[in-house]
């Protein structure tokens, strides 16, 4: 069947940003198991940038592929051009998910969403 | 990239000697079989032989076999053209069948249900894909007018006990179907043997052609037409006929009697190679369906912390061709719903890998896929791993 | 003894380069279309590939086109699969088709009578074979949900006024579906000038392979599955895809775009060749069919005093392949419905031969084919001569 | 489509004994054109025995070689032993028919019947 295009192929093969943060600013955690579609986003933010960011995911290709891709396009990024990465801009990015992975595998950028609602959490605890 | 083909559960290549023996049926010898011109009696001769060799390979009868355009056309026949057929509908309106069948049957009992009254009953099964027999046996009424239980699970390879249902039965007015699309070949098959009344097969399964199927119907069984128009196929299944196709799948059992037994051994050893390999080298891995009740060329693995496209996708990176459960539910992101009724966590069974073994899988194939496979899992469990699953 | 065959209404050879086109998919390209490995993806990109050439042939876009097991199936699909689904079956229960159409639309419509409550309004024809539109007209209800009328008749060749058909509905809710197994190849098809919502094609009549076929459906138009299983041809047509063969319709269909139109032109002149040959040497013949808007390939003759399997036996024994009527009706005594719809008397209907032309045919064929045919007739009659038929 | 014997085929292709014996004793018309199958055989007997005996059918293959082969098996037969010839035999005969040709176009040895009648009756009128 037809099913990812070659750029979501070349981000499973080679995934941007696994792994930890552990000196993490936010950390945002989206999917259960259960669904078969798990995410952990971490992000290191100097100023009202966001340095770093790394990700691990259990998941299908596209789970792993929007995550990737999603490293990429918020890294170095304001905050508020951060929330502004939507679910369809990843899946643009990417030249396209098959409709069933839309609603189901592309949770990346909600996983940044809380990862900054976290720091911003954090931030807000500090003051 | 050289391809290593592990996936012959989802289809095989068609055999060159079944190619050979279709050939001819294209260019030169294209009669329609229902012609009664020389070109039409001699296509229709040649389904005549095919018949044959599908009836024997299954202890049947040439007048018992009816050829469709696949197994899934198949197992609608034998269920919808069963249980829709005027006397049956009479007669009764509950049909058993288990938690574990292939869509075509539980896609075709769900439709029975919704739109044409019928009751059905789906059994469960143990941990290693075997149907419940007690649970069957207890939901026998006195209008159930069929059974059908698969041959042998297309995901997890468990051949299920079908002479046991057959015994359970006795002499019932009860039509035993089974589906065996992934039993032919990977096993003797008897019909009278086993008891069924019908039985299901594909000719893609075992190196013919696809879009050619049959469905043994034992003689007296009611079962109607799904499909309407001439008198093909004794009125059983309209349509002129795909002779070359069933040249072919006559062709490809013709080898099956030839060279199956032989090839089964080959494969068995391979896939438990394959499977030790794997074992021995992986960590928190299981083995899904039965430990020794399995077809040879299956091998169903489970990877803790793996999601099983990412894995599939990842040795297809390295050419080898696996599945994910089946693939006609490749599209779906549902997890098998055979792991389920097995009772794996459902964490567990997003992780589930399916290596089919075909009579060319070499040894040499299999230690590159174990290497493969051994630091395919490494690396998915790392991009997963702090994730505790 | 050389074949000369004349048959091409009930089977065509497949040609050289449609084998070509598949040869690779049965033995290095046989992936499983719905496999999400490279090998899948392959057949599942040639799929699509043969998808749109099918479509571009009838003007339709490729997610219109639908594979399926062959020209019957589809014929079962459009009108089982509408009339069946959900929301048709509540807008009504009355359908409208003609008295000529192919067994595979005329069992169907009955099968719906008698077992699933449908209404179904037979319209009769001319003495050429044309629909009576008025009484079409006439026959449309408030329950009407479908017309079925087939494109062009595969006895006598004539063309249906399709347009004419779409004209009369107007945008009522009504599909009109059109069974254009034999007219495709011989004549322009677009399905937006002919206003159809579904078509039903067949490999096997255009120089493709056997056990392959497609219906057109128009976006929008509610049809529901047939049969029950994996989730294929998006939802309408369930198992795994013959892959080889829909490549070979495809390219059947590239090569009609190619040739087709001078193929045509040939095959017209050549069958005019016959028809005049015959008319100049045989008394008492009658060519059946419309005079001019006839499919180029067909020549359906009555003969006077002549059984039309006789006829045909003789001709094959000179080595000439023909039919009397179609071959799926061959097996049945019945003279032919489509005949005895257009008012031909029954002792003439029985004299009925059928020869069509193809690609293949030569001029020389058609000589021998007349002479032969011209001293044939002169055997049989002299069997029957006394009796005054 | 499988449907008649090579001793089928031969007859269709070469009848024996076609047309007309213009001095018959007795002549047997079976069928009807409506029904595509259409026979009449003429006999000559001589004593007690057929001496010579000829057959004209309009009809499909089996009914021409049904025709054919009867009018071998009754030739030189006494009228007793011709009687005693039935669609069976003529079936048997010619290796088999397709079961939906048994019914409708095996109509010969109906044919004789009727011709032996005739036959008898018009030696009754005389007598
Ligand atoms: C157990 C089983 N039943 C039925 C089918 C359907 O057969 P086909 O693909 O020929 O329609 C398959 C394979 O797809 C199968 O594995
Ligand atoms: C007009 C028409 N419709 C339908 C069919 C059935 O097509 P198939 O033989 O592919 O089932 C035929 C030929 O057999 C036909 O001529």
């Amino acid at each position: 069947m037809a099913i990812y295009t070659e750029k979501v192929m070349e981000h499973i093969a080679s995934p941007r940003n696994v792994g930890v943060l552990e000196d993490a600013d936010g950390v945002g955690t989206v999917g259960n198991p259960v669904c078969g579609d798990m995410m952990k986003i971490y992000i290191k933010v100097n100023g009202d940038r966001i340095d770093d960011i790394r990700f691990q995911t259990f998941g299908c290709g596209a789970a792993i592929a929007t995550s990737s891709i999603l490293t990429e396009l918020a890294k170095g990024k304001s905050l508020d051009e951060a929330m502004a990465i939507t679910r369809d801009t990843v899946a643009r990015e990417l030249g396209g998910l098959p409709a069933q992975k839309m609603h189901c595998s592309n949770l990346a950028a909600d996983g940044l969403h809380e990862a900054i609602r976290d720091y911003q959490a954090r931030r807000e605890g500090q003051e | 990239m050289k391809t290593i083909y592990l996936d012959h559960s989802a289809t095989t290549p068609v055999d060159p000697e079944v190619v050979q023996a279709m050939l001819p049926f294209f260019t030169e010898r294209y009669g329609n079989a229902s012609s009664i011109h020389h070109a039409g009696r001699d296509a229709y001769d040649a389904m005549g032989a095919a018949r044959e060799s599908v009836a024997s390979l299954i202890g049947a009868s040439p007048d018992e076999i009816y050829f469709t355009g696949g197994g899934t056309e198949s197992d609608n026949l034998a269920i919808q053209g069963y249980a829709g057929h005027p006397v049956n509908r009479k007669r009764g309106k509950h049909i058993i069948t288990s938690k574990i069948e292939h869509h075509a049957v539980l896609h075709t009992c769900q439709f029975l249900e919704r739109q044409r009254g019928h009751r059905v009953t789906y059994c469960g099964v143990d941990g290693n894909g075997v149907i419940d027999l007690d649970e069957l046996a207890a939901s026998i009424a006195d209008d159930t007018i069929l059974i059908s239980v698969m041959l042998a699970n297309n995901e997890v390879g468990t051949i299920e006990p079908l002479r046991e249902i057959r015994r359970i039965v006795g002499d019932r007015p009860i039509a035993i179907h089974t589906d065996a699309v992934q039993a032919l070949g990977e096993m003797d098959i008897d019909v009278n043997e086993l008891g069924v009344d019908m039985m299901t097969l594909s000719a893609h399964k075992v190196y013919g052609p696809k879009g050619v199927g049959a469905l043994y119907i034992r003689r007296g069984t009611r079962v109607g037409p799904i499909m309407h128009g001439g008198g093909h196929e004794r009125r059983k299944r309209p349509g002129t006929e795909n002779v070359p196709g069933i040249v072919g799948f006559g062709k490809a059992c013709e080898l099956l009697a030839r060279d199956g037994a032989a090839v089964r051994e080959r494969v068995a050893r391979l896939r438990d190679r394959l499977v030790e390999g794997v074992m021995a080298r992986v960590d928190d891995v299981v083995l899904n369906g039965h430990p020794t009740r399995r077809i040879p060329r299956n091998a169903s693995l489970c990877f803790r912390g793996c999601e099983g496209e990412a894995l599939l996708l990842h040795l297809d990176m390295a050419g080898i061709c696996a599945s994910s459960g089946s693939a006609c539910t490749s599209q779906s992101l549902e997890p098998s719903h055979v792991l389920a009724a097995m009772g794996v966590p459902i964490e567990i069974a997003h992780g589930v890998l399916r290596l089919t073994l075909g009579k060319g899988t070499t040894e040499e194939e299999i230690d590159y896929t174990v290497d493969t496979l051994t630091s395919v899992v490494d690396k998915i469990r790392g991009i997963s791993a702090a994730l505790g699953v």
